[in-house]
């Protein structure tokens, strides 16, 4: 956990309005695990908050940021340029595990909109595990799906689109008898997280990953509390095991 | 000589500048950053006698160079926070302020009445302004006899100064500045958050799940820099000032307004390391502006405050 | 259908928005750069019955996001104004809220039972919050009953509607608000500015003549939509919402929070076309956020406000 | 008067802290008179307030700025890139006015700091209007000096520092003797403004160029209002004749 300018090594649009951005320095050789965020400090001083933003893949000496395009904070960032740095706090929170996993257990990651985001480091640490890995993966339609290929190189990849445009139709749920999992990991939006606490309540291993508006972002100031109110998102989170959360 | 040292009743401090309490917790997370024997002083987050949980969430929200937060007080309650969180901050060399809320005169009895049991806690912040919670908070804090009594009921209790922690939420802030003195108070902290709200166009609703919260950051600075000026020329204790403080030039700004230490709090959530940079930058900006020490500037303003 | 129609006691606005006073004068200036008949009404700049020269200078400093003002009601006193700069507006398609200041009742009082001389004048509001006057001005805004009183003798001589422009620097801005209701208010716009201060780390003096002055724009944005919010839910007269609009969104959000109609002020400075822009902005966002007219959306706020 | 987003054609320090910005745009063509200044909108969104600057030149299609960085506003334009646009609203305020003068007229011109800057596009029309200038100019020191040589190529320059490092030591006050003009233009520090004020009091045509903090810039506010509060410097001025204002 540090503060650091980190140089934009890249900065584009991937999907509409889905950004990617790639982060150079030494910041990267902490990061170790998926599941963790950055937080960002926007150019527009008018922005006092940070922005929290998964790492969705870690490399040699770079990491990989995937953003959507929502707000004023958002927005600024789509602005940066490459050779600009980003003050980033970082890596924080507390990302997946996975150490109960034996080699050749089958794991699906679930995924819908700018959630499927942290599980590319996730699929990549998976694979590298020796896990066999579906991915569940939903967006809205064509245009927004993003690092398609990419999580095909990880294993099996099951598409679903809200209006047929490409893959399956419907939300995740259409896909989820495909599989039958030792673990499931997902990250998305609140009904696709309630639709995985209540469909895999016969796992152990089920892991959501949640988000909640921050302000310091490290644990202090108690404005990210999940709906329990008894655990903090940044610190405690943001992945939390099912049972642990009230969605 | 110490350009940067200050005296506060029952403190002596390096320098003028601490972490505003709920901005930094009960340090521990913000120890990961720097070692706290840099600051003058910190303000711990709200006391209160029994665990509280919070507000509902969403609990902050992001405003033109403000943010409006609705934590409601959460806190382990004063049994944890006597036998760990205070603890955790014995091992600085620094000074801490203890900070207690309550929604009754007996709450904040209680709690005031205990807290000398940490060693390191000199002196108690009476936030008797806090907005977010329904009972007490900010009503002790806007009538000049209720939070007189209970600036008097405290003293009472506790042998520690206290400093009583004012809303800014108030027509006559001075009124509520000279009750407090007159009942006792050794100092004023002020000033707590403005009640605010913000709506989100697309859902039409408020963003913040308690509706209103606290603003606070850069914004505020010219009403809290008013209300410091005020209360300075009206009362003889002295003034830790609060609001919107993220700068070297800020933090001379409160004092030349009347402050004698300065509490910086939405800044650290910008930079974790806000109070350690304005303290490394005041003495080369005292140079520039020909300030000799952080006393020197206080005797001149308040030499000057009757002009 | 127009959907950005909306209706005040005494005006029909062929939309929501309007220049706030003080921020565009007599309109003189801002005539150069497009015609009133694009605007829902304009807000006159603050009458007093003799001129007003103003406070000592400089009158205008800048804070984060914000600006404070000291003019001290500069204005060439109601004869000119009814000669000449009421009737200047009188060649533009747009009705006209004469505001009227003063320092005492009286003042108030003979103003306000002249103003019906100017034909395009269709309503007074009452600045009863001018923080930037020694006498009088924020004084009426401050307690209930005299300001309850001001409202009701200024109702007996003049048969244009009265709106109350009240103070947001109250303790309790919603008695202030069933107190003008009560005596006769047809409708209230607020906020009037903040009291604030800027001091100059350089010369350690305030920046302004006036020491303290007002402080307006987006930084206060929060603190206004709160007080919108509240009194809208307690009086049942239309209210003004006022403070910190800069933006489409901005104007949304006060009458999400229950206001009627929405004045522009500081923006104009930032940027002359302010009010066209966001009034041209209005029905492409409320396209993408589904609201059918601006009045359906009063209606539908109006609606929940008990829930 | 009019709102104008103009293009940044240069922008570079000429001398310590002093900075020279070359504008281009339709407005422009409506700048003809030097004493008349821009009203310029910051980047920096926390800054609401725009901040006036005079017009140092007027040429074919593009105007010069020059600005001294002093605080946060000048800051911030001193960072603005070659086409980057200025949101510019003017030209405003009332200039120098010449008319009374005849051919062959002696005219001092009087600049302190940052104040000669409105002088030399004074300086071109005096000298098209066939009129004999001299200039006398003061700065701090040697560091502070600029458009020396433009100014030289107008007239006879008599260059004041207030440490000697360069022309006479002193203020202006020092060279008045040096001159016998029928008419006076000024603009600098008050001072400066005060000294000719009473130096030049039995000359009819002495015109001095003011300053003021501004909001609206154009005349509606207020907030410019001189000392004797009957007139404003924004839209009355800058520029009054030396009985109209108290200093
Ligand atoms: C742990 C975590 C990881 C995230 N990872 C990603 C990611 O990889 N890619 C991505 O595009 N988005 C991610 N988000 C969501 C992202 O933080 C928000 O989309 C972003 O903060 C919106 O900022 P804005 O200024 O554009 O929107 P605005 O709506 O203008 O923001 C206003 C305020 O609300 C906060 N806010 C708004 N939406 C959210 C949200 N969904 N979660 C938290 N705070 C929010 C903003 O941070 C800001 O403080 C993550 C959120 C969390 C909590
Ligand atoms: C008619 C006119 C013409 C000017 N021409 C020039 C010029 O050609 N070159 C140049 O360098 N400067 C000029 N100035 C001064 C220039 O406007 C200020 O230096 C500048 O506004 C300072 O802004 P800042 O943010 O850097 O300083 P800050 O001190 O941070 O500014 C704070 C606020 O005070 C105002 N302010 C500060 N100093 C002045 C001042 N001297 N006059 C007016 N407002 C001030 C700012 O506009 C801003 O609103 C002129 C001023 C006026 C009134
Ligand atoms: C998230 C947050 C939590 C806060 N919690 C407390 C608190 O528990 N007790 C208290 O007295 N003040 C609390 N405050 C108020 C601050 O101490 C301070 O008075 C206020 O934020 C103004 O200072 P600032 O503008 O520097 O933030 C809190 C403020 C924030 C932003
Ligand atoms: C320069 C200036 C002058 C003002 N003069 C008046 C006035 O004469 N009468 C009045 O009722 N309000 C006056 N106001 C207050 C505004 O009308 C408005 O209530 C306030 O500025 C908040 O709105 P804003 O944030 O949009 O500026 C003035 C405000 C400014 C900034
Ligand atoms: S954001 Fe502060 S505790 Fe999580
Ligand atoms: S700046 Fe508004 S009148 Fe001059």
């Amino acid at each position: 956990m540090q503060v650091e300018l980190l140089e934009i090594v890249s900065n584009k649009e991937i999907a509409h309005n889905i950004y990617e951005m790639v982060l150079k320095g030494e910041m990267v050789s902490s990061m170790n695990r998926s599941g963790q965020f950055l937080h960002l400090r926007m150019n527009d001083p008018n922005l006092l908050l940070r922005r929290p933003i998964s790492i969705a893949s870690i490399d040699e000496d770079t990491c990989t940021l995937l953003y959507r395009i929502v707000g004023k904070g958002t927005k600024d960032m789509s602005r940066y340029q490459v050779g600009d740095f980003v003050d980033t706090l970082g890596p924080l929170g507390n990302g997946f595990h996975f150490d109960f996993l034996s080699e050749e257990d089958q794991v699906c990651v679930i995924g819908g909109g700018i959630g499927v985001a942290p599980l590319y480091e996730l699929g990549k640490e998976l694979v590298a595990n020796g896990n066999h890995v579906t991915f569940i993966l939903g967006f809205a339609n064509q245009d927004d799906i993003y690092y398609y290929e990419q999580f095909q190189e990880l294993g099996k990849v099951i598409l679903c689109t809200d209006d047929g445009s490409a893959g399956l139709q419907g939300h995740v749920g259409v896909a989820l008898d495909q599989v039958d999992p030792t673990a499931v990991f997902a990250c998305g939006p609140t009904p696709l997280l309630r639709l995985v606490q209540s469909s895999y309540s016969h796992l152990e291993h089920v892991y959501l990953s949640l988000e909640e508006r921050m302000a310091c972002g490290i644990g202090a100031c108690y404005g990210c509390d999940t709906k329990k109110k008894d655990k903090r998102t940044c610190k405690d989170g943001p992945v939390f095991q099912r049972k642990e959360v009230v969605l | 000589m110490n350009r940067l040292k200050v005296n506060l009743p029952g403190l002596e401090l390096r320098n003028p500048i601490m972490p505003a309490s709920g901005c930094f917790g009960f340090g521990e997370e913000y120890a990961e950053f720097y070692d706290f024997s840099k600051l003058g002083a910190i303000m711990a987050k709200s006391a209160t006698l029994n665990e509280r949980v919070g507000n509902s969430l969403p609990r902050v929200a992001e405003t033109p160079n403000g943010i409006l937060n609705a934590i409601g007080l959460k806190n382990p309650g004063l049994e944890v926070i006597l036998a760990e969180k205070y603890p955790f901050l014995a091992q600085f060399d620094v000074p801490i302020i203890a900070n207690v809320a309550g929604s009754s005169e007996e709450e904040y009895v209680a709690v005031c009445s205990r807290i000398a049991e940490a060693p390191n806690v000199k002196a108690i912040e009476l936030n008797i302004s806090c907005p977010n919670v329904k009972e007490g908070g900010v009503a002790f804090g806007t009538d000049p006899e209720v939070a007189a009594r209970l600036t008097r009921i405290c003293k009472e209790v506790t042998n520690l100064p206290i400093y009583v922690k004012l809303s800014p939420n108030v027509t006559d802030i001075v009124a509520i500045a000279k009750a407090v003195e007159a009942a006792g108070a050794d100092a004023i902290s002020m000033i707590n958050t403005f009640t605010g709200m913000a709506i989100n166009v697309k859902s039409r609703k408020p963003v913040l799940g308690n509706i209103t919260g606290g603003l606070s950051g850069p914004g505020i600075k010219p009403i809290a820099l008013r209300m410091v000026y005020q209360v300075s020329r009206a009362v003889d204790i002295p003034i830790i000032g609060i609001g919107g403080v993220a700068t070297v030039d800020d933090a001379l700004e409160m004092i030349m307004a009347g402050a004698t230490a300065v509490a910086v709090g939405t800044a650290n959530f910008v930079d974790p390391y806000a109070c350690p940079k304005i303290i490394d930058g005041l003495e080369p900006r005292m140079d520039e502006l020909g300030i000799e020490s952080i006393q020197a500037l206080i005797d001149e303003v308040r030499e000057n405050r009757f002009k």
